[in-house]
């Protein structure tokens, strides 16, 4: 529950360039299906150092984490339930 | 259950006292037309409610009158095809979103959640009405495209007909739809930090009463499925005014997303309409049977899991959509989860009666009677859920009366029952008692007249939505309509005897029923605070001890 | 700490309804992680169309891709990346009472709002010249079937979700300008920024889903 | 007129299936009304305040709370599986069906026979055959129901949909449209017609049309000249047909594709999105030039082209 300093939020900035240097330098290179699986790996990564440390749930009280959380959650029904149909159509 | 003591601040009285009249109370404070339509004061914001959802919900009604009456024979007699489409999809836009949706959360909500959880107000009082201007104002963009010439598509606004084919106001009625889920957001979002921020000391989750958590539910869901419709009705103008290829096959959409998109929020929006009137029951039978709610915990979570599994279950609209067969199994698997937790709810309030002390007052009525049109408007969902039935009875009149058990047996019964047993503390007058088990007879008569007939109807596969039907149906067409009728008189006894009340009914007392709860320990009606001091909770909710 | 009375709310800044800052403040933050949640829905809704057409439409959707400007994009989310690290320290200075980096991070905050929209205004303007927008002067110069509309929906699928997200830059900018607006007058302090971490909330959310647009609409599949 | 039935005409086979099912849940549902409403009203009268008494305070009781969770449980997974078998039954209809082909249109149904005869909302169907319907939209979507059948299914625009039936009572039966199309919603109605076997022979010939909807499609298809690229020569420009419908094909990029009716549709008004392995996309789009009635015939006939016996 320590709050942040100046040096960590430095520090996530850094890694957030880092990564979207990695992101773009990937994209140039054939892997096939993975390109797509690194790419939102890599954005999935950087919400979170966002929501974490500059968002402050790192510091904030459970009722935050779970409500920053519902979003995303109840997205991934609606898209994992939608291509429940969409994917096993013939 | 509570007793007020003064809060350890007594500093406070040092002030210069504010010269309190002991008369006061939130009606009183002023009466200016300005002091209403500024109020930050969560209880005005309740009866500005209550007057909108009053007025959409006569205008439903009388689209509702019309189509019974143009029902009474097969052929058309009263009105067009044009004009009967539009009377339904009136009748379903307005009752929809401007009626059932803010009826019980916008009203009884907004007045008595704060006072049940021992706070002043709500946590964002202008948000809250704000959100009343938008739904008004939502409601005029719906009025005003029916006083320019109707709109045809149904409340579902399915796609292609909604963005290609329909020659009526489509953009301005789904604006008002659009504008209206916005007062919803609001209204979920406020009482959700309300009920996690505002809580009086000593006011613990499991302290608090079921109408609060079922109004946490009911918020969970308004905040989590009403953007989804925001933007799916968005997609649907701009692809209507810009051209755009989304939803329209012929240049590569898929009108089946709609229908997902729509359903993610439409299926959740029909426990936004029966959750908040499961809690209204719950405080009810308490209050009526003077007993703690049967496993009282079971009954909380049984709120919190129908709000979670309401999500799951949308495509139960769709099994004949051209959807794949696994979603439809898999969507079927889920429907049938989402009836657990609502049978657990029956059983409970069913051993709640159990040795109980138990009255007659019209309130109870209405909760008694709640009990078996709820009953049977679940158990035929459960009907729906079942896929070699649904391929059947989808899109007949058998759904029509399914969801009107639900939405006007279940939700308009309780809201009913739950405007009378708090009516003397929003007005500070008795209601007519006599009168009003006369109207809870009649409503509930009225109601199964007009309703029940229906699931025949849809059994022998009369399709909804038709204007013109075959003449086989015509006796059971006949019925409903005469219900209907008896249905209509219910409704509008109960509207004479309270506007009357609000001069002539005697003067109702702090806590009329001698019931627990908080909103009962303060005056009838309330000052504007609430509360003289902030109540100090220390025991559970219905602590009846006789 | 629940001891209002009519006392507490003299105190100034403390709504009365709240009891306390603390309370008010803690309501604040929760009330805007709900609103969040809602704006994650409203524009993951838009995220989820877009897959399901993606899924269907994979190639058409990749050559599309192709179409836009990797550079363009990659600068504009270095933009947005810094701005939500000159917020993050905005926030930092309002908690130690440091007025002036407050008024600071705030201005460089809104520049790079400012240049974010222009970089996206001179996309726009290409995606125009190059008749990339959908409507009756679309054309694709790739090799994809000319009569399908599937580029196309890749196009509409761009505007909407740029144009949403620009949307809500602009929504930010104007919270933002705000906040501002309060630190000029000197109205925070180590005990009250609420506004200042409350608009700040809302400006990493816009970040984020930049983060998120970033990749789908103009990396995968790039080589 | 004022005749009162309460229960639909039962003409399929699926139908005392479904019927069957719908007893079960009745008689399950029609348990526990009674038993609720019983228990309401026992104990409200039991228990009505009396001066005298108080009410006893009861917290509740786990085993009863699990009892009412387990046997709600079982009951619906009983009902998901025997709903889920009916439904699985009237997704796949049997081999050896016979094909009809439905167009929706704001507001009528038009009917295409394989041997050619064509109506307008009426269907005449053999009995005890099984029936499969192929159905699109020209407009908006629509759906095609026959209560006494106990089916019913989209018909959407720009794809097919498929539903069957085999019919077990001859009779004439209501077709409804059952998804809200628009004005004339409920005028877009009709019969189903069942006929005995040789009854239907004698009408199916009586046709006016003389010739099949195979028959048609060649025509349309040497019309166009589509043979002069899918001729099914190893040179030639376009994919060879013969054997094509049923088939899993290879496209460009490595992905494969169920060649079903949809497919066909959309191969030859949008020529360039789903491309044959080894071919070139070069063939031009017939968008425009061909009525949805015009395509369901070159693909009746593109369903006659099968290959020699003998070869898979």
């Amino acid at each position: 529950m320590s709050a942040a300093t100046l040096k960590t939020y430095v520090l996530v900035y850094a890694a957030l360039i880092v990564l979207l240097a990695a992101t773009v330098g990937i994209a140039y290179i054939d892997l096939g299906t993975p390109n797509v699986a690194i790419a939102l790996a890599i954005a999935t990564i950087k919400s979170l150092l966002v929501m974490i440390w500059f968002m402050h749930l790192k510091e904030a009280e459970h009722i935050d984490w779970v409500f920053a959380s519902a979003g995303f959650f109840f997205l991934l029904v609606l898209l994992g339930l939608t291509f429940v149909d969409f994917a096993s159509r013939p | 259950m509570t007793t007020i003591t003064t809060a350890e601040g007594d500093a406070a009285r040092d002030l210069p006292a504010v010269v309190v009249d002991p008369d006061e109370n939130y009606l009183n404070t002023s009466y200016t037309v300005k002091s209403w339509l500024l109020t930050h004061d969560h209880k005005r914001v309740a009866i500005l409610y209550l007057l909108g959802i009053t007025l959409f919900f006569f205008l439903g009604g009388a689209a509702a009158v019309l189509m019974r009456l143009e029902l009474l024979t097969p052929q058309a007699d009263l009105t067009s095809h044009e004009t009967y489409n539009k009377l339904f999809t009136l009748h379903g836009v307005i009752m929809v979103f401007f009626f059932i949706i803010p009826a019980v959360p916008g009203v009884l909500g907004n007045f008595l959640l704060p006072i049940m959880l021992g706070a002043r107000d709500v946590a964002f009082p202008r948000l809250n009405l704000l959100g009343w201007y938008l739904f008004m104002i939502g409601g005029c963009f719906a009025i005003a495209a029916m006083v320019a010439g109707g709109v045809d598509t149904g409340w579902t606004f399915y796609t292609p007909y909604s963005t290609t084919y329909s020659n009526t106001h489509v953009i301005a009625t789904a604006l008002g739809a659009f504008i209206s889920g916005f007062a919803s957001v609001l209204t979920g979002l406020n009482f959700l930090v309300t009920t996690h921020r505002m809580r009086a000391p000593g006011m613990k989750w499991f302290r608090m009463p079921l109408f609060v958590w079922s109004m946490y539910g009911t918020a969970i869901i308004m905040v989590l499925g009403t953007p989804v419709i925001s933007i799916t009705i968005l997609l649907l103008a701009a692809e209507r005014v810009l051209g755009l290829g989304i939803f329209d096959p012929a240049r590569g959409g898929d009108p089946v997303l709609f229908q997902h998109l729509f359903w993610f929020y439409s299926h959740p929006a029909v426990y936004i309409m029966i959750l908040p009137a499961m809690g209204i029951i719950s405080e009810l039978l308490a209050a009526f049977s003077r007993k703690r709610i049967f496993g009282y915990g079971f009954v909380a979570f049984s709120s919190l899991s129908i709000a979670f599994l309401g999500f799951l279950v949308w495509g139960h609209h769709m099994f004949v959509s051209s959807q794949s067969v696994y979603a439809g199994l898999i969507f079927s698997l889920l429907s049938f989860f989402v009836a657990i937790p609502s049978a657990i709810k029956v059983f409970n309030w069913t051993a709640t009666l159990y040795k109980g002390s138990i009255s007659y007052d019209a309130p109870m009525l209405y909760a008694l009677g709640f009990i078996g049109l709820f009953l049977i408007g679940g158990l035929t969902g459960v009907f729906l859920s079942t896929l070699g039935i649904d391929v059947h009875v989808h899109d007949t009149y058998f759904v029509v009366a399914h969801f009107h058990y639900i939405a006007v047996g279940g939700t308009v019964m309780a809201f009913l029952g739950g405007l009378h047993y708090w009516w003397p503390k929003i007005t500070g007058r008795l209601y007519p008692e006599v009168w009003a088990r006369v109207a809870a007879l009649t409503v509930y008569l009225g109601f199964n007249l007009t309703f029940f007939p229906q699931f025949i109807l849809g059994y022998m596969g009369m399709p909804r939505r038709y204007h013109v039907y075959p003449p086989e149906f015509q006796v059971l067409h006949v019925l409903s309509t005469a219900g209907a009728s008896i249905l209509g008189a219910g409704y509008l006894i109960p509207m004479v005897y309270f506007i009357w009340s609000l001069w002539y009914g005697k003067k109702a007392g702090p806590n009329p029923w001698n019931a627990k709860g908080l909103e009962w320990q303060t005056k009838s009606p309330p000052i504007t605070r609430n509360f003289e001091e902030t109540p100090i909770v220390t025991e559970e909710a219905y602590a009846y001890a006789d | 700490m629940h001891t209002q009375t009519d006392g507490s709310a003299l105190a100034t800044n403390v709504a009365p309804q709240f009891d306390d800052a603390e309370q008010q403040a803690r309501s604040a933050v929760l009330g805007m992680w709900v609103f969040l949640i809602t704006e994650v829905l409203l524009i993951g809704t838009l995220f989820a169309t877009f897959a399901v057409y993606r899924y269907r439409y994979a190639h058409e959707f990749e050559e599309a891709s192709l179409e836009l400007d990797v550079v363009l994009g990659t600068i504009n989310t270095f933009v947005l990346l810094t701005s939500s690290f000159t917020v993050a320290l905005g926030v930092y200075a309002a908690k130690h009472g440091k007025q002036k980096a407050i008024v600071a991070n705030l201005v460089i905050t809104l520049a790079l709002g400012v240049v974010f929209l222009c970089v996206k205004g001179i996309e726009y303007y290409a995606k125009f010249h190059h008749h990339l927008v959908p409507g009756p002067e679309y054309h694709f110069p790739g090799t994809a079937s000319p009569v399908g509309h599937q580029t196309e929906l890749f196009f509409t699928f761009y505007f909407l979700m740029t144009g949403i997200h620009a949307l809500h830059v602009i929504v930010g900018m104007a919270v933002l300008a705000w906040v501002l607006k309060l630190a000029l007058a000197r109205r925070f302090s180590p005990e009250y920024h609420t506004p200042v971490e409350v608009g700040g909330l809302y400006w990493h959310f816009v970040d984020i889903v930049w983060i998120w647009l970033f990749p789908i609409l103009y990396l995968i599949n790039r080589h | 007129m004022w005749e009162l039935q309460l229960h639909p005409e039962s003409a399929s086979k699926i139908a005392s299936s479904v019927d069957s099912l719908f007893l079960f849940l009745l008689v399950v549902s029609a348990f526990f009304t009674v038993l609720i409403v019983t228990l309401v009203i026992v104990f409200a009268i039991k228990y009505r305040r009396r001066p005298e008494r108080k009410s006893v305070q009861i917290r509740g009781d786990l085993r009863l709370e699990i009892l009412w969770t387990v046997i709600p449980l079982i009951l619906s997974m009983v009902m998901f599986g025997w709903g889920a078998k009916l439904y699985m039954i009237q997704a796949r209809a049997p081999a050896d069906a016979e094909e009809v082909y439905v167009v929706g249109k704001q507001w009528m149904w038009k009917i295409q026979h394989l041997n050619g005869p064509r109506e307008i909302n009426e269907l005449h169907v053999p009995v005890g055959r099984p029936v499969r319907l192929i159905m699109t939209s020209e407009d908006v979507i629509h759906d095609f129901y026959v209560p006494a059948f106990r089916t019913k299914m989209d018909v959407l625009p720009d794809t097919y949909t498929s539903m069957w039936f085999q019919a077990t009572k001859t009779g004439r039966y209501h077709l409804f449209c059952a998804e809200y199309c628009g004005t004339g919603h409920s005028t877009m109605i009709g019969h189903v017609i069942v006929m005995e076997p040789h009854e239907y022979e004698d009408w199916l010939s009586g046709g006016v049309s003389g010739q099949s909807l195979a028959e048609a499609g060649e025509k349309l298809f040497t019309r166009l000249a589509c043979h002069t690229c899918h001729g099914g020569k190893p040179t030639d420009r376009g994919p060879p047909l013969t054997g094509l419908v049923g088939s899993t094909v290879r496209l460009t990029g490595g992905r494969t594709v169920k060649a079903n009716e949809t497919y066909i549709r959309e191969s030859i008004l949008e020529p360039k999105k789903k491309v044959v392995e080894g071919y070139e996309p070069i063939m031009p789009t017939y968008k425009g030039q061909l009525s949805e009635e015009d395509l369901i015939k070159i693909i009746a006939y593109l369903k006659t082209k099968t290959k020699p016996e003998g070869k898979r």
